[in-house]
C-alpha cells in the first residue's frame, strides 16, 4: 500500500514537472484571449524563450541571466504578434503561424552561429541550472505514512520554476477577476467597444496582454531548457504549446480548471514515459503511439463539444476597429 | 591535395557526446594528421539523408561516410550511382556493394562490460537501462548489458525503457531524464544509456540525484564529472580514422569490419577519471569478464541473431 | 484615408514588396550572424539552379508545395484555415501504399499507379473530414483540431512504420520499395532513355499531375457553381445562407477538398521520389503551404510561382550548409516565417502608404 | 468627478456648443461642417434621416471619434475631447444606438468597467455600490447590480447604460435613438426617467426618428440631413410636418398604394408557425395568416417582435420549431423542411432586412451578385461550368431595368451606395417573376429618390399578381403600400387591419401589443390620457 501510494506520488511529481510549461504556456494564453488576442504561437515563444535561456546561461553560467534573457526574447516575439494582431489589425492565426515558424528557424539559425553544434547549445553544468530545492524536513518527514511521501516526494524537490508555475494560477486568477486591469483586459476580449467607450484603450490594454504572455512563455522556455532540461536542442517544445492552448479552451480559459487540464496533459506524459516496455495486467504492453497521441486526441474530443462546450471570448480574434 | 573525405552525421548532432561525436573525434584526428579538410553535414530530417549523400558524391568527394544504420537505404542507392566513389558507414552489415565498406560492433560484449560493472556497484540491486530509439541495435545493447548484470549478480533487478521509435528518439534530452529519474524512483542506482544526444538527459539526472550513470560511444565523464561509474566505448571514432587514412592511403577495402572486444572496437573507459568510482575490485571482475569473452568461454547473446534476448 | 489601390498593385507589387521586406530582415539576420547575405543569396541562387540536378529538386520541391499551396488556398476561399496540411500529406502517403503494398505484386504499374494517386487524394481528403465536419456541425475551430490530427497522424505512421509497415529485417522507420513499375518516373529516367544527358534529381512526372490540379483548382474555384458557392460562402455566411449554400456540407466538402490536395503531395514525394514510405517525408512542406499561400495571394498562378520561389529556397537553402558553418537551411525557415508575416499577417501594413503614392489625384479634398 | 447642478440652477451659458465639426469616413462626408447649441438644463432633440450623420456628431462629442475639424465648446469653455476617457471625466455620459456593455458581466462589473481606479476590485465595488444607491435615490433609477447583463430585458439594459452615463458625471446625457429597441411602456419609462434628469438639472441631447417623441419630450430640436445641420427650431414652435419635410428636403410626397384591388387567390398559407430558439426563447408563436396573390401585406412592428424572423421561415432560412406553411402545393414544417433553394424554386424571392450582409456578397462584382441564389442564371451549355458572358449580360439588363448605377457589371458591389446596392438585390428577386416576394426594410438607408422608384416597383408587381409580405419598421412605408396590415408584437400577431381601417394610430397600438377592434378604442383611450 505505501509503495503504491510512494509510487503514485512519484507519477504525480513527474506529472508536474511535466505540467510546468504547459502551465506557464497556458496562463500566458490566457490573457492574451481573455484580452481577445488569438494566441497559436505559444508554442514559438516557448521555444523561442528555452533557447535564449539555454544560450545565455551557458554564455554567462547564471540561469537567471537566461530566465532574463528568455522573457526578452519571448516578449519581443509577442510584440511581433501584437503590431501585427493589434496595431495593423492581421489575421491572429495567420500571424501565430508565422511566429512559430520564424521561431523554430531562428532558434536553430542563430544557435548555429553562436555555438556551431547544429542548433543545440552547449549542454549546461549545475551552475547554469535551477536546481532542484528540498523543501524543509523533506528527509525527516518522508516515512511518516501517506502525508510523509505527499510531502517529500510530491512537493518537494523540483525547482523554483515549477512552484512559480503553481503560484503563477491564482496570480492570474487575481489578476484577471479581482483586479481593475483584469477586469477591463476581460472586457477587451467581450466588448472592446465597451472599453472604449468607457475611456480606456483597447490597443494599449491588448499590447499589455500580449506582454504578459510573453513573459509567462518565456519563463516556460526558461524551464525547458535549464531547470527540466539541461540544454536547447532543436524543437525541443514538442507541440507544448499546441497542447497548453488546448488545455487553455478545455479549461474554458478558467484558470483553476485549465490548470486542471495542464495536469491532465502531464499525466497522461508522465505515464507514457513509465508505461514504454511495461506489460499492463489485462491490456498487455499499450503502444507507445497510443500514449503520445493521447493528448492530441483527447483535445479534438473536448473540441468536439463531447464534454461540455467552451465558449470563447466573444471578441476573440477580431480586430478592434473604431472607424471603417 | 586531392583527397577529399565527406561525412555525413545523422540525427543527433555531431556534438551528441556520443555516437556522433565519437566519429567526429575519429575524423578530427584524421583532419590534425594529415592536415586533410573533411565536408560535412548533420542531417536533421529524414529526408535530407539520400540528397546530402548524393550531393556529396557530387561535390567530388572520393570517400562518403555514412554514420549510422538509418543511413544505409541512402548509401545503398548513391552507391550504385558513384561507382567511383568509396562509400563507409557504421552499424550497417547487410549491404552489399563493391565501393562500399561496412562496420559493424560488438556492442553487446561492450554493454555485457558494463552490466558486470553496474551490478557490482549497485548497492539496491536495482539498476536501469535508457535505450534510444527502440531498434535492434538498441536492444542488442540492452541484450547484452542484462546478461552481464544477471551472470554477475543473479538476484539483481534491471529496468529498461525505450525513449521512443523514431529518429528523435537519439536527440530527446528531457525524455531522458524523465525515463531515467523514473528507474531512479524505482530504486535503480546505477544507469546505463545507449541512446545518443537523449543520454545526456539521462546522465544530468541520475547525477542530479546522486546515482551513478554509465555512458556511451565515448566517454562521457565529461558530462557530469564523479557521476559517471564508467562508458560502454564503442570506437567508432577508429572506424572513422582507419576508413579515411585506409582511402586515403590507397588500402580501401569494401567488405563488412567486424569490431568486438578482441579488437578494441568496444570496451569499458577505465582511467584515473573514474578511478575512485570503479574500484579495483569491479575492473577485476570487468578484466576477468572481458578475458572469458575473448576466449569464448562467455558467450554473450547477440540480439541481432535470433531478434531475441534470453532473460 | 485614401480610396482602393489599382488591381495590379494588389496582386503584384503589394506581394513583391512584402517577399521583398522578409528577404530584407532575413538579410539582417545572416549580417547579424556575421556573414555577407548577398554572398549567401548567391550561394542559394547556384545552389538552386547551376549544379547539375539542383534545378531537378528546386522543381521537385516545387511541385510539393504546388499540392500543399493549393489545399491552403482552397480552404481560404472558404475562410477555412487548414493548418492540417502536415498530417494530410502524410495520410496521404499511407494511401499511396495501402494501394502499392497490396497491389503491385500483382497489378502492372499502369494500373497501380492511377490507384496510388486516387489512394492520395482519397486518405488525405479522408484525414480532413472529421475536422471539416467537426467545424460544421459542432463548431470546434478547424485551425486547432487540423493542428492536433497532424500530431495524430505524425503518430499513427511512426506506429505503423515501426510496427506493421516496416520492411521486415529493418531498423529504419519505412516501409519496402514500391515496385519499380509501379512508381511515377522520374524526370531524368526518361530523359536517359531518349538518349539525353541528365543528372538524377527526385523530380518526376507529378509534376504534371501538379499543373493540372492548379489549372482544376482554378476552374474549381472561379468557373463552377461549385466555386461560386465556396467563395461566397468565404466571404460572407449569412450571404451564403441566403442564397442557400448549405453551410455545413460546404464546409466539409471543401476541406475534404484541400486535403485531398494535400494528400497528393505523396504522389510526388512518396510515388514518385522516394518510392518507399518513409517517416516524416513531409518535413514541414504542409506548413510552407501556407506561405506559398499567402504569398500567391490563393490564386494558382501566385501559387505556382510562389511555389517556385520556395523550390529554389528550399534547394538552395541545402547549399548553405556545405558552404557555411555558421548557416544553414533554417535560415529558408526563417525567411518563411518572415513571408508568412508580411503576406499574411500584416498584408495591409502598407495598403495605407501604397494607395497614397498610387492615387494622389483620387484623393478628395479634405476639410482643413 | 463633477455632481449635478442642482435644480432650477441653469448655467448662463449652453452646455454644448459645436462649431463648424466637420469629419470624414473614406468617401463618406458624415459630418459637414456642423454646429449646434443646446441650452443648459434642456431636453434637445436630433432627427434626421438614416445616415444623415446624428451618431457620427455625438460620438465626437462623446470623444468617441475625433473631429477632423471644428471646435467644442461645454458650458463656455472650449474643450479638447481626445477620447472617451475627456468626455467622461467632463461630466458627459452617452448611451449608443448599439449599448457599449459586456454581455457577460454582471451590472456591477460593467459599471466598474468605467469608474474602477483602484488597483483592486473590493474598493471599487463598494463605492459603484454606494454611487448606485445614491443615483437610485436621486433618479429613481435602480437595478439589480449582481445580474448579468445579458439576462436583463432590454430595457432595463438600458437603464443600465443610462446609470453608466450618470456615474461619469452626469451633467450632460447623450441618447442615441434609445427608445428603437424598447417596448412602448419601456419607453413610457424611459421619458419618465428623463424628466426626472432634466427636473435635476441634467442636459439631455436624444436622437431619435420617431416625431412623436421629439414632440412629447424635447424643449428644442435640431435637424440634420447628408451630413449637415439644416434647421433648429423650439420644440414649441414647430411641427411634425414641417419637420419631417425638413427632415428629406423637400415636400414628401410618396406613392401610395389607393387602388383598392380584389385580393386573388391564396398563394400563401401559414398556421401556426412558431420559432424557439437555441436558449429556449420564444421568438415567434403560433402565426398564422394567408397571402393572396396580387396583394401587398404590410408586417409592422418594432424592431426585434419576429417580423425577421417570420421572413426567415418563409425564406427557408430557419426551420419552424412548430407549425408550417404552404406554398405552390408544397407543405413545409419542421419535418419537412425547405432550404432557401427550396423556396426559390417554388416562386418565393426574398429581398432580406440586410442587404449588406445577406443580400450582397460586397467584395464580388455585380455580375456575381446578380446570380446570387439563381446560379442557374449563369450556367451555360455546360451546366458544371458558369459562363461569365451570360452572368454580365444578365447583370446588365437588370441594371438598366432599375437603373442601377453606374451601370457596370464588372463593378464590385462595395463600390456602390446604398440605394444602387438596394436596387440591384430588387432587380434580382423580380427578374426571378416570384409568385411571393418577401420583402424585409427595402429602403433602409436608401434616399427618397430611390425610395419612390422601389416603391413603385413593388406596386407594379403586386399589380401583376405577385403577393408581396412586406416588412419595415417604417410605419409610412407600411401605410403606404399595404393591402393589409399585420400587427406584431413579442412574435405573435396581434392584429390584422384593411387598407382602409390602417392608420398611424391603430397600427401603432398593434405594434405597442394592443389588438383587436374593441381593445384599440380602450387602448386610444389609455394613451391619450
Ligand atoms: N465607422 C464608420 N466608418 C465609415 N463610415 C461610417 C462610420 N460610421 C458611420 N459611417 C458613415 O457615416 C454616415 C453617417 O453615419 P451616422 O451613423 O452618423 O448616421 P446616423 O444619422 O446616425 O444614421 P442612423 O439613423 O441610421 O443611425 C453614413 O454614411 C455611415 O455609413
Ligand atoms: N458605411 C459605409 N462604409 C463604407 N463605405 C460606405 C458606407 N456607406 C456608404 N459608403 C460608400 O460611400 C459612397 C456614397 O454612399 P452614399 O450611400 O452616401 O451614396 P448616396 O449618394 O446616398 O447614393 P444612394 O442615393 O444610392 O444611396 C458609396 O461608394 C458607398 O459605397
Ligand atoms: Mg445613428
Ligand atoms: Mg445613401
Amino acid at each position: 500500500m505505501t509503495e503504491a501510494w510512494i509510487d503514485a506520488m512519484q507519477i504525480l511529481a513527474s506529472t508536474l514537472r511535466l505540467a510546468t510549461p504547459l502551465i506557464f504556456c497556458a496562463m500566458a494564453g490566457m490573457f492574451s484571449e481573455r484580452a481577445g488576442v488569438v494566441d497559436i504561437g505559444l508554442e514559438g515563444k516557448l521555444l523561442m524563450g528555452a533557447f535564449a535561456a539555454a544560450a545565455v546561461a551557458s554564455l554567462t553560467g547564471s540561469p537567471w541571466a537566461g530566465l532574463g534573457a528568455a522573457i526578452f526574447a519571448s516578449v519581443a516575439l509577442a510584440l511581433v504578434h501584437g503590431f501585427a494582431c493589434i496595431t495593423h489589425r492581421g489575421d491572429h492565426i495567420v500571424s501565430g503561424v508565422a511566429i512559430n515558424i520564424l521561431a523554430s528557424g531562428l532558434t536553430v539559425v542563430i544557435g548555429i552561429a553562436l555555438f556551431t553544434m547544429g542548433g543545440q547549445t552547449p549542454p549546461l553544468d549545475r551552475a547554469e541550472r535551477f536546481r532542484p530545492i528540498t523543501l524543509p524536513f523533506a528527509d525527516q518527514v518522508a516515512d511518516i505514512p501517506v502525508l510523509g511521501p505527499l510531502y517529500a516526494e510530491l512537493l518537494s524537490g523540483h525547482n523554483i520554476l515549477v512552484y512559480a508555475a503553481l503560484a503563477a494560477v491564482p496570480l492570474a486568477s487575481i489578476v484577471l477577476f479581482a483586479t481593475s486591469f483584469g477586469l477591463r483586459l476581460r472586457a477587451a476580449g467581450e466588448a472592446p467597444e465597451a472599453v472604449d467607450s468607457a475611456g480606456y484603450s483597447v490597443t494599449w490594454l491588448r499590447y499589455r496582454a500580449v506582454i504578459i504572455t510573453g513573459v509567462l512563455c518565456g519563463i516556460a522556455g526558461a524551464y525547458l531548457s535549464t531547470a527540466h532540461g539541461g540544454g536547447f536542442v532543436r524543437e525541443m517544445s514538442a507541440g507544448k504549446g499546441y497542447i497548453a492552448l488546448a488545455a487553455l479552451i478545455f479549461g474554458k480559459w478558467r484558470p483553476v480548471p485549465t490548470l486542471f487540464a495542464c495536469l491532465l496533459f502531464g499525466v497522461l506524459e508522465s505515464s507514457a514515459a513509465r508505461l514504454s516496455g511495461v506489460s499492463l495486467p489485462v491490456v498487455g504492453q499499450i503502444p507507445i503511439e497510443v500514449i503520445l497521441i493521447a493528448p492530441y486526441v483527447l483535445t479534438v474530443i473536448l473540441l468536439a463539444g463531447f464534454f461540455g462546450r467552451a465558449i470563447p471570448p466573444r471578441a476573440l480574434g477580431v480586430p478592434y476597429v473604431k472607424e471603417r | 591535395q586531392d583527397f577529399k573525405p565527406a561525412v555525413v552525421f545523422d540525427m543527433g548532432g555531431k556534438f551528441d557526446k556520443s555516437f556522433n561525436e565519437g566519429v567526429w573525434n575519429g575524423v578530427k584526428r584524421f583532419m590534425d594528421e594529415t592536415g586533410v579538410e573533411v565536408m560535412e553535414f548533420e542531417v536533421t530530417n529524414e529526408t535530407q539523408r539520400e540528397q546530402a549523400i548524393t550531393r556529396m558524391a557530387q561535390r567530388g568527394a572520393d570517400l562518403v561516410l555514412g554514420v549510422g544504420f538509418a543511413q544505409a537505404d541512402a548509401i545503398d542507392k548513391v552507391a550504385q550511382d558513384y561507382p567511383d566513389t568509396k562509400f563507409a558507414i557504421i552499424d550497417v552489415y547487410w549491404l552489399d556493394q563493391p565501393n562500399l565498406r561496412q562496420y559493424r560492433f560488438e556492442e553487446h560484449e561492450g554493454s555485457y562490460l558494463a552490466g558486470v560493472a553496474a551490478a557490482l556497484a549497485s548497492e539496491s540491486g536495482t539498476v536501469g537501462f535508457v535505450g534510444g530509439m527502440d531498434v535492434p541495435l538498441i536492444r542488442k545493447f540492452a541484450c547484452g548489458y542484462v546478461q552481464g548484470v544477471m551472470d554477475t549478480k543473479a538476484d539483481a533487478t534491471v529496468l529498461q525503457n525505450m525513449t521512443g521509435t523514431t529518429p528523435s528518439a537519439w536527440n530527446d534530452p528531457t525524455k531522458g531524464a524523465e525515463l531515467a529519474q523514473s528507474q531512479i524512483d524505482r530504486g535503480a542506482d546505477v544507469v546505463y544509456h545507449a541512446a545518443g544526444g537523449t543520454g545526456l538527459g539521462v546522465i544530468r539526472q541520475v547525477a542530479d540525484s546522486g546515482k551513478l550513470a554509465i555512458g556511451v560511444d565515448s566517454d562521457q565523464e565529461s558530462v557530469a564529472p564523479g557521476s559517471v561509474l564508467t562508458s560502454m566505448l564503442k570506437r567508432v571514432d577508429n572506424a572513422a580514422y582507419d576508413t579515411m587514412m585506409d582511402a586515403m592511403n590507397g588500402e580501401f577495402t569494401p567488405g563488412i569490419v567486424s569490431l568486438g572486444l578482441e579488437e578494441d572496437g568496444v570496451g569499458i573507459v577505465e582511467n584515473e577519471a573514474n578511478a575512485e568510482l570503479l574500484t579495483p575490485e569491479i575492473r577485476e571482475a570487468v578484466e576477468a569478464a572481458k578475458a572469458k569473452i575473448i576466449s569464448g568461454e562467455i558467450e554473450v547473446h547477440n540480439y541481432e541473431d535470433d531478434q531475441a534476448c534470453p532473460s | 484615408m485614401s480610396g482602393p489601390l489599382p488591381r495590379w498593385a494588389d496582386v503584384l507589387v503589394i506581394p513583391l514588396i512584402n517577399v521583398a521586406l522578409a528577404f530584407l530582415v532575413a538579410g539582417g539576420v545572416v549580417a547579424l550572424i556575421g556573414e555577407n547575405p548577398l554572398a549567401a543569396l548567391r550561394v542559394m541562387i547556384e545552389g538552386a539552379f547551376v549544379y547539375p540536378g539542383s534545378l531537378g529538386y528546386t522543381l521537385y520541391y516545387a511541385t510539393n508545395f504546388v499540392f500543399t499551396g493549393l489545399a491552403v488556398a482552397v480552404a481560404f476561399h472558404a475562410r477555412l484555415f487548414n493548418i492540417g496540411g502536415e498530417g494530410q500529406a502524410a495520410i496521404g502517403g499511407l494511401g499511396v501504399m495501402a494501394v502499392c503494398l497490396t497491389l503491385d505484386p500483382y497489378l502492372p504499374g499502369v494500373l497501380v499507379i492511377p490507384l496510388a494517386i486516387l489512394g492520395a487524394a482519397l486518405f488525405g481528403g479522408a484525414w480532413a473530414f472529421l475536422p471539416g465536419f467537426l467545424q460544421a456541425t459542432r463548431g470546434s475551430h478547424v485551425v486547432i483540431t487540423t493542428i492536433m490530427f497532424n500530431f495524430i497522424a505524425a503518430g499513427i505512421l511512426v506506429w505503423l512504420l515501426t510496427g506493421p509497415l516496416i520492411r521486415p529485417g529493418q531498423s529504419t522507420p519505412q516501409t519496402r520499395n514500391i515496385a519499380p513499375d509501379a512508381t511515377i518516373p522520374t524526370v531524368h529516367e526518361i530523359a536517359r532513355a531518349l538518349g539525353f544527358e541528365a543528372s538524377s534529381s527526385p523530380l518526376n512526372l507529378s509534376i504534371l499531375l501538379a499543373a493540372a490540379a492548379a489549372f482544376g483548382v482554378w476552374v474549381l474555384i472561379w468557373r463552377t457553381p461549385f466555386g461560386f458557392r465556396l467563395r461566397t460562402l468565404g466571404e460572407s455566411e449569412p450571404a451564403a445562407r441566403y442564397a442557400g449554400v448549405p453551410v455545413p456540407s460546404m464546409v466539409v466538402a471543401t476541406m475534404v477538398i484541400s486535403g485531398a490536395l494535400a494528400g497528393l503531395m505523396a504522389t510526388n514525394a512518396v510515388l514518385g521520389a522516394q518510392e518507399k514510405l518513409v517517416n516524416n517525408f513531409t518535413a514541414g512542406f504542409g506548413f510552407t503551404g501556407i506561405a506559398v499561400a499567402l504569398m500567391g495571394r490563393a490564386h494558382p498562378v501566385g501559387i505556382v510561382m510562389a511555389s517556385l520561389l520556395f523550390g529554389a529556397l528550399y534547394q538552395g537553402g541545402t547549399e548553405l550548409s556545405f558552404a557555411y558553418s555558421t548557416l544553414d537551411r533554417n535560415m529558408v525557415l526563417v525567411l518563411q516565417g518572415l513571408i508568412i508575416l508580411f503576406s499574411g499577417a500584416l498584408a495591409h501594413m502598407l495598403d495605407g502608404p501604397l494607395s497614397r503614392l498610387f492615387a494622389p489625384r483620387r484623393r478628395l479634398p479634405s476639410t482643413p | 468627478m463633477t455632481e449635478p447642478s442642482t435644480a432650477g440652477a441653469v448655467h448662463p451659458d449652453p452646455a454644448i456648443e459645436l462649431i463648424g465639426i466637420s469629419k470624414r469616413f473614406g468617401q463618406v462626408q458624415a459630418n459637414d461642417d456642423v454646429s449646434l447649441s443646446v441650452r443648459a438644463g434642456a431636453v434637445h432633440g436630433i432627427i434626421g434621416e438614416n445616415g444623415a450623420g446624428k451618431s457620427t456628431l455625438v460620438s465626437i462629442l462623446s470623444g468617441h471619434y475625433q473631429a477632423d475639424s471644428g471646435t467644442i465648446r461645454l458650458f463656455g469653455e472650449e474643450v479638447k475631447l481626445a477620447s472617451s476617457a475627456d468626455a467622461i471625466r467632463l461630466g458627459i455620459g452617452m448611451v449608443h444606438q448599439h449599448f457599449m456593455l459586456v454581455p457577460n458581466f454582471t451590472v456591477i462589473e460593467n459599471l466598474m468597467l468605467m469608474t474602477a481606479k483602484a488597483p483592486f476590485l473590493t474598493a471599487s465595488r463598494k463605492e459603484v455600490l454606494s454611487r448606485l444607491a445614491e443615483i437610485g435615490e436621486k433618479y429613481g433609477l435602480t437595478v439589480d447590480p449582481q445580474r448579468v447583463v445579458e439576462t436583463l430585458p432590454v430595457g432595463l439594459q438600458q437603464r443600465v447604460e443610462i446609470i453608466k452615463a450618470l456615474l461619469a458625471g452626469g451633467r450632460i446625457l447623450i441618447l442615441d435613438e434609445p427608445t428603437g429597441v424598447l417596448t412602448p411602456d419601456e419607453t413610457d419609462r424611459l421619458f419618465e426617467s428623463l424628466a426626472v434628469l432634466k427636473a435635476r438639472g441634467v442636459t439631455i441631447l436624444l436622437i431619435t426618428h420617431k416625431l412623436r417623441e421629439i414632440m412629447a419630450v424635447t424643449d428644442d430640436v435640431s435637424v440634420m440631413r447628408r451630413g449637415r445641420m439644416v434647421a433648429g427650431r423650439r420644440t414649441a414652435d414647430t411641427d411634425r410636418q414641417e419637420l419631417a419635410e425638413l427632415m428629406v428636403g423637400r415636400t414628401v410626397t410618396m406613392v401610395t398604394n389607393e387602388t383598392a384591388r380584389p385580393a386573388g387567390p391564396p398563394v400563401l398559407t401559414a398556421s401556426g408557425l412558431s420559432l424557439t430558439d437555441a436558449a429556449g426563447v420564444a421568438r415567434l408563436s403560433d402565426v398564422s395568416f394567408t397571402l393572396h396573390a396580387g396583394e401587398i401585406v404590410g408586417v409592422a412592428g418594432v424592431a426585434g417582435n419576429g417580423q425577421s424572423e417570420l421572413l426567415n421561415i418563409l425564406a427557408g432560412l430557419d426551420v419552424p420549431t412548430a407549425g408550417q406553411f404552404t406554398v405552390a402545393g408544397r407543405t413545409v414544417s419542421a419535418a419537412a423542411p425547405a432550404d432557401p433553394r427550396a423556396m426559390r424554386r417554388l416562386g418565393v424571392a426574398h429581398v432580406p432586412e440586410d442587404r449588406r450582409r445577406e443580400g450582397l456578397v460586397l467584395p464580388f462584382a455585380m455580375s456575381e451578385n446578380s446570380v446570387l441564389g439563381y446560379l442557374d442564371e449563369a450556367r451555360g451549355r455546360r451546366p458544371w461550368l458558369l459562363e461569365t458572358r451570360r452572368m454580365r449580360a444578365r447583370c446588365q439588363s437588370l441594371m438598366d431595368r432599375f437603373d442601377v448605377r453606374p451601370a457596370n457589371p464588372r463593378l464590385a458591389a462595395s463600390g456602390f451606395s446604398g440605394g444602387n446596392q438596394q436596387k440591384l438585390v430588387i432587380a434580382r428577386e423580380h427578374g426571378a417573376g416570384p409568385a411571393v416576394l418577401l420583402v424585409g426594410q427595402p429602403t433602409r438607408g436608401v434616399d427618397i429618390g430611390a425610395i419612390e422608384f422601389i416603391h413603385r416597383e413593388l406596386l407594379a408587381l403586386r399589380d401583376a399578381g405577385c403577393a408581396i409580405l412586406l416588412v419595415s419598421v417604417e410605419l409610412d412605408e407600411i401605410l403606404a403600400l399595404s393591402d393589409r396590415v399585420i400587427g406584431m408584437n413579442g412574435g405573435r400577431i396581434v392584429g390584422t387591419l384593411a387598407a382602409a381601417e390602417a392608420d398611424r394610430r391603430r397600427v401603432g397600438l398593434l405594434m405597442a401589443g394592443i389588438g383587436g377592434t374593441a381593445e384599440i378604442a380602450a387602448g386610444a383611450q389609455e394613451l391619450s390620457a
